[in-house]
């Protein structure tokens, strides 16, 4: 048994040597790549006050986003206390814009949390396994990555019961195969690394090495993917919605505002500037985030 | 090579197979159908629409449907649209021009002004020109492609008057200025994207090339900057974006529906658009099968390309 | 954009052919048929100008939908058959007074001139002699009988059959000359064979399969002012002037149709002069003050039969109680949705018909709108207000989704005001709008929604007889024929459509239609909104140009306009 | 010589048997073409005793690594037959396999690559209790991580850092550490000290011999350096493209090798002065292909006493004397020691 053996039973005078070593050196040094990563911070605040806006924002302003005022429609910018005006049917479009942010905001979060865990099933399990069911699979994501992106989601769209859920699924559908890429390729990099065997050699089963020791050491670029999933998730279902696949009325979104807005392009065009430009900041705010992790997690960096 | 050639064609009919079966499911699992919108015809029985269904053959099983419309696809068969009976290639290839038309002049922009870009930022790293052009690029990878064709057609368009709202020309002219002029909008909406996309490459690959040991060499030698740069790490940092091209297509493809649509320009992604919502099965199963083989084909070509222009990649 | 178009397919849903039957009304079904002279270009008599003396310049026709089908006797939808006018020609067709001018008819057969037996059963038509197909060859008795027997052969997919199937023992006695019998009197016929436009015969007979003539359908022949010269698809159809028409005119060499498939690029393109006429779905509503200013520009509402509603499925517990959907009539701001989100364009109405119809009832009683005393009328019910507001009665709670076609944006501005109204009378109404392929499909044919907001044109063939759509054997769900969609059952109403269907004495019938919108009124199954109004534009220097309510397409005489010089 | 000398002998006492193990790889089976063979082991016989220290030396690329893997079933043998503790465990599956995992464990070459970097040291070394006994409580796991590291030589602090902040030879402890945590009977170590530093390969061996000794295992000791080999093993097997061409005792070998390849080994062993140390000067040549390995014994071509009928056929380990056995034809060779140079 090891506790038969002592320490003093071996010379040691090599291990002597790290007693001094910082504590968490490793976890700080990715903090600080992004912390110095000056579009990354703009991003990371932007995303906070965007995310708090959204949150807080509706109760402070003093007008409900559904509510209809048919006589005070199309009322521009800053006229009888409506910030941004009002829209089409005389909803204050301040309300509505945080609101729809909120939605957009949560479609894109949760389409890309199921997306980075689907497309992370599916690397994981074709990077590790290889052979027939990884090329299966990969040949599956290949296969749908045949697809421009918009005419997946428009035939999936064109075909379901427009709702918040259906809509995040599809957007999901259509955003895991990144992921899923570059899961694989790094797993099955990973797999023929020496800690594998190792894994192997004490026993551990396919799960266990696959979800226990070989996706830590691919969660850099699965965050980096993931977070320009929701840059894209966001974007995405602003374009179903323009389309006229998305979100259905009452409900608000920047997509479905900004398909609205466009009939008043030439009388109302503050319908579609502002929603216009609140998607384009959320999802450049997640553009520079991601683009600011994947230099700090760069893991050619990193790992070992 | 024909080894490769062969091995890579095979795995592409695989992957189309697999592509025309995910479609086909997706269309037909679906509820609804293209007969939906004639049941309230005025004296349009359900029993005329059900007869029309089975001239149709939409009353058979989806296999089956499935299996008649791949074997004829095998011998160049790809049916005929439900809207005006023409054989679907003679559907699709009645759109393609004017989406190439808008591809290839939103391709032609976004490689010029992207390598652009991407050289000097390159050349320049760290510069001011180099950060504005990251955070552009960054932007315009952010903003929606729909909106910014409103905000185009808005100012120029409806404000200022200097380009049409949309179309492809102006009948009774059609004149090649007038084709000119009506495609500036939309092509340079579709480009705004691939602009920013091709700079980030660009980038990339030529910091790249700058790094490599023979061009330090060449300077170090005393070779002007310009000749090294330009003789040696540009031709260099080219050969990856070709790949980019073939890589790029599926992008540009979906970009060019998104702003046909808001240029009401007669290409295939409004063709796509008109299919989806009558439910022409033929011609959207055709559109995807179609836009699944080119990009292949782009895929394929690149490859082929980046090895022929690299003996140092070996095709195995 | 899309929805513009399934805003078209919405409405066009609700009923493919809205104006003819007013004509009808007004014609045969009055018994008031107008004869007018052989001569087709009679228009161009009554124009001030004259028109030049060979076919000069083009006329561009803006559409919001795309024409593809260019064979008249398959299944299509409306906006092919303004190509259709231009192309092929009828027997005969339709002005805007509601008179038949004959066309490839050398007249119109009645009881007079005894084209039609007494009993209505035999009919005889006399035929132009001078009429030729765009290839040359010439059109005869034979071409009629060919037609005919299309539309009824059964492996052919003809988009429509009704009155034709009636037709038997055709008979051609000369080239110019052709007879049959109806199996039983059916008095819309006349108006069905004004939009039946002909095929030729000779270049169709072969098919071994009529509906694989992939020739023919690319390149269309036809008796009609112009000839097929290309079509652009996505883009537009051009059409050139025929030398050999049999009517007057064709003044112009080129009549295109251009598919422009946003309407709000449709109208900057009228705006501009790309476009000289705007059809179909005319200029929206909100561009229609600014239209009115547009110099050079003659810009016309035109009323139309269609009439919005909230149709109510009343097979479902929440819409059985009358008194439920008499308050949600109560709490419906009708005004507002006309003046506000349709800009005061269309008429309010209270009945399925248009007041244009003879049948029309002009004393139902008066929309109100009134917030209190719909909610007495639920509370009387025993509708109470729940702990969220929401009234219930016996565990039913006043909650129901309200479906359109997805994607039509004036449509869904209504719908989120009506939500605003019904929730201050305790009523939640949820939106749930679908694409065009579902929502018209088993969803609403198979009464599987709950309540819609749907334009609807009640009439079927040239009378008010709305049999289809309030008889108790017209329900679909049920596994009828019909399209009794919000499963209406009333004895009395049946009754009285039976009445109006069994006689041929307009009075008799006027009377039982008349009853008849008292109950619909009553009894609400839709909620009348409003009468649909097309604002049509169209350029001040088109001469010829005359609006027609009775047909699909006001270009149906474009072969008569020519630009003032 | 009698059957009996051969060591492919059923020895109730050995941990493991191996005969005939054969490890072949397909190169180039691709879709369309031909494949080749890359013989990585071929034909190798040997067993190994309980508590027993068996060194297997060789250059690289001589299928050493290769075999230890084979005979922990890390890879499946292509022909061949291995049987460890009595039980055939040739063609077992990776579920069969596992319960008898912790009784057969590995030491890996390169310490870098064979910690998960992401994990840290207390995760690595715990792992294997994680895998066997799910149901340890947490503390009594923390507490065993804890012994183990003691027995490692490191402390009990550094179970909650990770592998990069630790040097070489801390490293190739903490996988000493976890491959000893479940109390194996057969440890293989696979160069467990090449990519270490001189300085610290003596302090490993020793902990290896060290755990040996304490745990009463046997050690398959895998090295290209036959001084190491010869300071750790009571046998060695010496290996050239993929065959053992001569298996003895550490003292018999030493003394007296009996193939000209071992000798060339010797040759290249450093004496006193490490500055002098030249391998493998005395051989002509490269390494053959293992893809198209020379016919008869593999070694002619290098061999500086090969004769023609070193061609004519493979040669077969044979008895040369006492527990000595060699694979070369020239008996007759008197070949210099390691001493003698």
């Amino acid at each position: 048994m090891s506790a038969t053996l002592r320490a003093g039973d071996v010379a040691m005078d090599d291990a002597v040597v790290l007693a001094d070593t910082p504590e968490s050196a490793r976890g700080s040094r990715p903090w600080q790549r992004f912390r110095h990563h000056r579009l990354a911070m703009f991003g990371s605040a932007a995303i906070f006050i965007l995310v708090l806006a959204t949150v807080v924002g509706p109760w402070l302003i003093p007008f409900d986003e559904l509510h209809i005022d048919i006589r005070n429609r199309f009322a521009p910018p800053l006229v009888g206390g409506h910030i941004f005006g009002t829209d089409q049917l005389g909803r204050d479009l301040a309300a509505r814009l945080l609101t729809a942010g909120r939605l957009s905001l949560a479609v894109g979060f949760s389409a890309m949390l199921i997306s980075a865990s689907f497309g992370t099933l599916i690397g994981v399990v074709a990077g590790y396994y290889g052979g027939l069911v990884g090329a299966a699979l990969m040949r599956f994501v290949d296969a749908i990555l045949c697809f421009p992106t918009i005419f997946l989601l428009l035939v999936l769209a064109a075909f379901i019961v427009p709702n918040v859920a259906m809509i995040t699924l599809i957007i999901a559908a259509t955003a895991w195969m990144e992921v899923a890429r570059i899961v694989a390729s790094q797993i099955a990099t990973l797999r023929e690394r020496d800690f594998t065997l190792a894994a192997e050699m004490l026993g551990a089963s396919g799960t266990y090495i696959m979800f226990n020791e070989l996706l830590r050491n691919a969660i850099g670029p699965i965050i980096v993917a993931a977070t320009l999933t929701v840059a894209r998730a966001i974007l995405l279902e602003a374009y179903i919605s323009f389309l006229g696949y998305g979100i259905q009325p009452p409900m608000a979104s920047w997509g479905n505002m900004l398909n609205n807005a466009q009939q008043y392009l030439g009388s109302a065009p503050w319908l579609a500037i502002f929603p216009g430009l609140a998607i384009t900041l959320a999802v450049t705010s997640f553009n520079f985030v991601g683009d600011g992790l994947r230099d700090a997690l760069d893991a050619r960096m990193d790992i070992g | 090579m024909a080894r490769y050639l062969l091995v890579r064609i095979l795995q592409s009919l695989v992957l189309l197979v697999l592509v025309s079966l995910i479609g086909f499911a997706v269309l037909h699992l679906a509820p609804g159908g293209p007969l939906a919108q004639f049941a309230l015809i005025p004296g349009m029985s359900q029993a005329d629409i059900a007869r029309i269904a089975a001239q149709m053959g939409l009353d058979r099983p989806l296999p089956i449907q499935y299996w008649e419309w791949f074997s004829r696809l095998l011998i160049g068969d790809w049916g005929h649209s439900y809207r005006d009976s023409q054989p679907v290639l003679a559907v699709i290839s009645a759109h393609l021009p004017a989406t190439l038309e808008l591809m290839i002049s939103a391709l032609f922009i976004a490689v010029v002004l992207g390598v652009w870009i991407g050289v000097m930022g390159a050349v320049r790293r760290y510069s001011v020109f180099d950060s504005l052009a990251t955070i552009g690029a960054m932007i315009a990878l952010s903003i929606p492609t729909f909106w910014f064709g409103l905000v185009v057609i808005y100012l120029f368009s409806v404000k200022l008057g200097w380009l049409p709202a949309g179309s492809r020309f102006t009948i009774g002219d059609g004149s090649f200025l007038d084709y000119v002029h009506h495609l500036i909008g939309p092509a340079l909406v579709l480009a705004l994207v691939e602009v920013a996309i091709w700079s980030r490459y660009m980038r990339a690959s030529m910091l790249d090339a700058i790094s490599q040991d023979y061009i330090r060499t060449a300077q170090a030698k005393g070779l002007p900057r310009r000749i090294v740069l330009l003789r040696h790490a540009l031709r260099n940092a080219l050969l990856p974006m070709i790949t980019l091209a073939g890589l790029e297509l599926p992008t540009l493809l979906g970009g060019a529906l998104v702003t046909e649509t808001v240029f009401t320009w007669p290409g295939m992604g409004r063709l796509f658009l008109d299919s989806l919502s009558y439910r022409d099965y033929p011609v959207v199963m055709g559109l995807l099968t179609f836009s699944a083989l080119l990009v292949l084909f782009g895929n394929l070509l690149a490859d082929l390309c980046c090895a022929l222009a690299d003996p140092r990649i070996r095709l195995t | 954009m899309t929805d513009t178009k399934r805003q078209k397919v919405g409405i066009l849903a609700a009923g493919l052919a809205p104006n003819r039957r007013r004509l009808m009304a007004m014609g045969l079904g009055a018994g008031a048929l107008v004869w007018s002279g052989p001569r087709l270009g009679w228009l161009v008599q009554a124009e001030a100008s004259t028109p030049p003396a060979k076919p000069t310049g083009q006329i561009i026709i803006g559409l919001s939908q795309e024409p593809t089908v260019f064979h008249p006797l398959r299944l299509h939808i409306e906006v092919d058959e303004g190509v259709y006018f231009n192309l092929f020609s009828a027997l005969w067709r339709v002005d805007p007074q509601g008179n038949f001018l004959p066309d490839l008819a050398a007249e119109i057969p009645t009881l007079a001139n005894g084209g039609i037996s007494e009993d209505g059963l035999q009919w005889r038509v006399k035929l132009r002699d001078n009429v030729k197909w765009h290839d040359g060859t010439p059109f005869t008795a034979d071409d009629v009988k060919f037609n005919l027997d299309l539309i009824n052969n059964p492996k052919f997919a003809a988009g429509r059959r009704a009155g034709h199937e009636l037709v038997k023992d055709i008979k051609v006695v000369s080239p110019t000359e052709i007879t049959w019998r109806m199996e039983h009197a059916y008095a819309p016929y006349p108006s069905i064979l004004s939009w039946t436009f002909l095929v030729p015969k000779h270049l169709l007979e072969k098919a071994s399969d009529p509906n694989n003539t992939p020739e023919f359908l690319a390149h269309p022949v036809g008796t009609g002012a112009f000839t097929w010269v290309e079509r652009v698809p996505g883009d537009h159809i051009a059409l050139a002037a025929y030398s050999g028409y049999h009517g007057g005119g064709p003044y112009v060499e080129r009549l295109i149709f251009k598919y422009v498939p946003d309407l709000t690029v449709l109208y900057t393109q009228f705006q501009t002069g790309e476009i000289d006429y705007i059809g179909i779905q005319g200029i929206t509503p909100d561009h229609y003050a600014e239209a009115k200013t547009l110099k050079d520009r003659v810009v016309t509402p035109v009323p139309q039969p269609f009439v919005e509603n909230i149709a109510f499925n009343t097979g479902l517990p929440v819409f059985k109680d009358r008194a439920v959907r008499e308050a949600l009539y109560y709490a419906l701001d009708k005004k507002s949705i006309i003046e506000q989100i349709y800009y005061g364009l269309p008429s309010p109405i209270e009945s399925f018909l248009p007041p244009q119809s003879w049948a029309f009832n002009p004393n139902l009683p008066k929309h109100e709108f009134n917030l209190e005393k719909a909610k007495q009328l639920l509370t009387d019910a025993g509708w109470v207000p729940g702990s969220d507001g929401v009234r219930a009665k016996d565990g039913v709670r006043l909650e129901f989704t309200n479906s359109t076609t997805a994607g039509n944006h004036v449509r869904e501005q209504a719908q989120q005001l009506l939500q605003q109204n019904w929730q201050e009378i305790g009523a939640k109404m949820n939106i749930s709008n679908l694409p065009p392929a579902v929502m018209w499909g088993d969803y609403w044919m198979k009464s599987k929604f709950e309540s819609a907001m749907v334009g609807i044109d009640f009439m079927v063939g040239p009378d008010p007889d709305a049999t289809d759509y309030f008889s108790s054997r017209s329900i679909g769900a049920k596994g009828n024929s019909g399209q009794n969609t919000t499963q209406y059952d009333n004895p009395e109403v049946d009754a009285l459509l039976q009445q109006g269907a069994s006689t041929v004495d307009v009075e008799k019938r006027k009377v039982a239609y008349q009853k008849m919108q008292e109950f619909t009124r009553r009894d609400l199954p839709y909620l009348p909104i409003f009468q649909y109004t097309m604002v049509q534009g169209v350029k001040g220097k088109l001469e010829g140009f005359a609006p027609n309510v009775n047909v699909q397409e006001n270009c149906w005489n474009a072969n008569t306009w020519y630009w003032a010089t | 010589m009698s059957h009996d000398d051969k060591p492919t002998a059923c020895d109730p006492s050995a941990i493991l048997e191996v005969t005939g193990l054969s490890q072949w790889y397909a190169i180039g089976a691709r879709f369309l073409g031909p494949a080749q063979h890359l013989r990585a082991v071929d034909n190798v016989t040997f067993s190994l005793a309980r508590q027993e220290v068996l060194g297997l030396v060789g250059e690289s690329g001589s299928g050493k690594s290769t075999l230890g893997r084979a005979v922990l079933r890390l890879i499946k043998p292509t022909s061949g037959r291995i049987v460890f503790e009595g039980q055939d465990v040739t063609h077992m599956s990776r579920g069969q396999l596992r319960p008898l995992r912790p009784r057969m464990q590995l030491i890996f070459q390169d310490p870098f690559t064979s910690l998960n970097p992401r994990m840290t040291v207390g995760e690595i070394i715990a792992a294997p209790l994680v895998i066997h006994q799910k149901g340890m409580k947490r503390r009594r796991r923390d507490e065993r991580v804890a012994e183990a590291l003691t027995a490692v030589g490191l402390s009990e602090r550094h179970a909650r850092r990770f592998p990069h902040e630790f040097s070489g030879g801390q490293r190739q402890r903490i996988g000493i550490a976890r491959s000893i945590m479940m109390e194996p009977r057969l440890l293989v170590a696979d160069e467990p000290v090449s990519a270490l530093d001189v300085s610290v390969q003596a302090q490993i061996v020793n902990l290896l011999l060290e755990i040996r000794r304490k745990l009463g295992l046997s050690l398959l000791f895998i090295s290209h350096d036959l001084a190491v080999v010869g300071h750790v093993s009571d046998r060695i097997a010496v290996m050239y493209l993929g065959r053992i061409v001569e298996i003895a005792g550490v003292r018999s070998l030493f003394e007296r090798p009996r193939h000209p390849y071992t000798e060339a080994l010797f040759s290249a062993v450093p004496d006193t002065d490490p500055t002098l140390r030249r391998e493998r000067v005395v051989l002509k040549g490269d390494l053959p292909s293992p893809l198209a390995p020379p016919s008869g014994c593999a070694f002619r071509t290098r061999c500086p006493y090969a004769i023609p009928a070193c061609a004519a056929a493979v040669p077969e380990l044979r008895v040369v004397g006492p527990a000595h056995f060699a694979a070369c034809i020239r008996e007759e060779l008197e070949l210099r020691s390691a001493g003698n140079r």
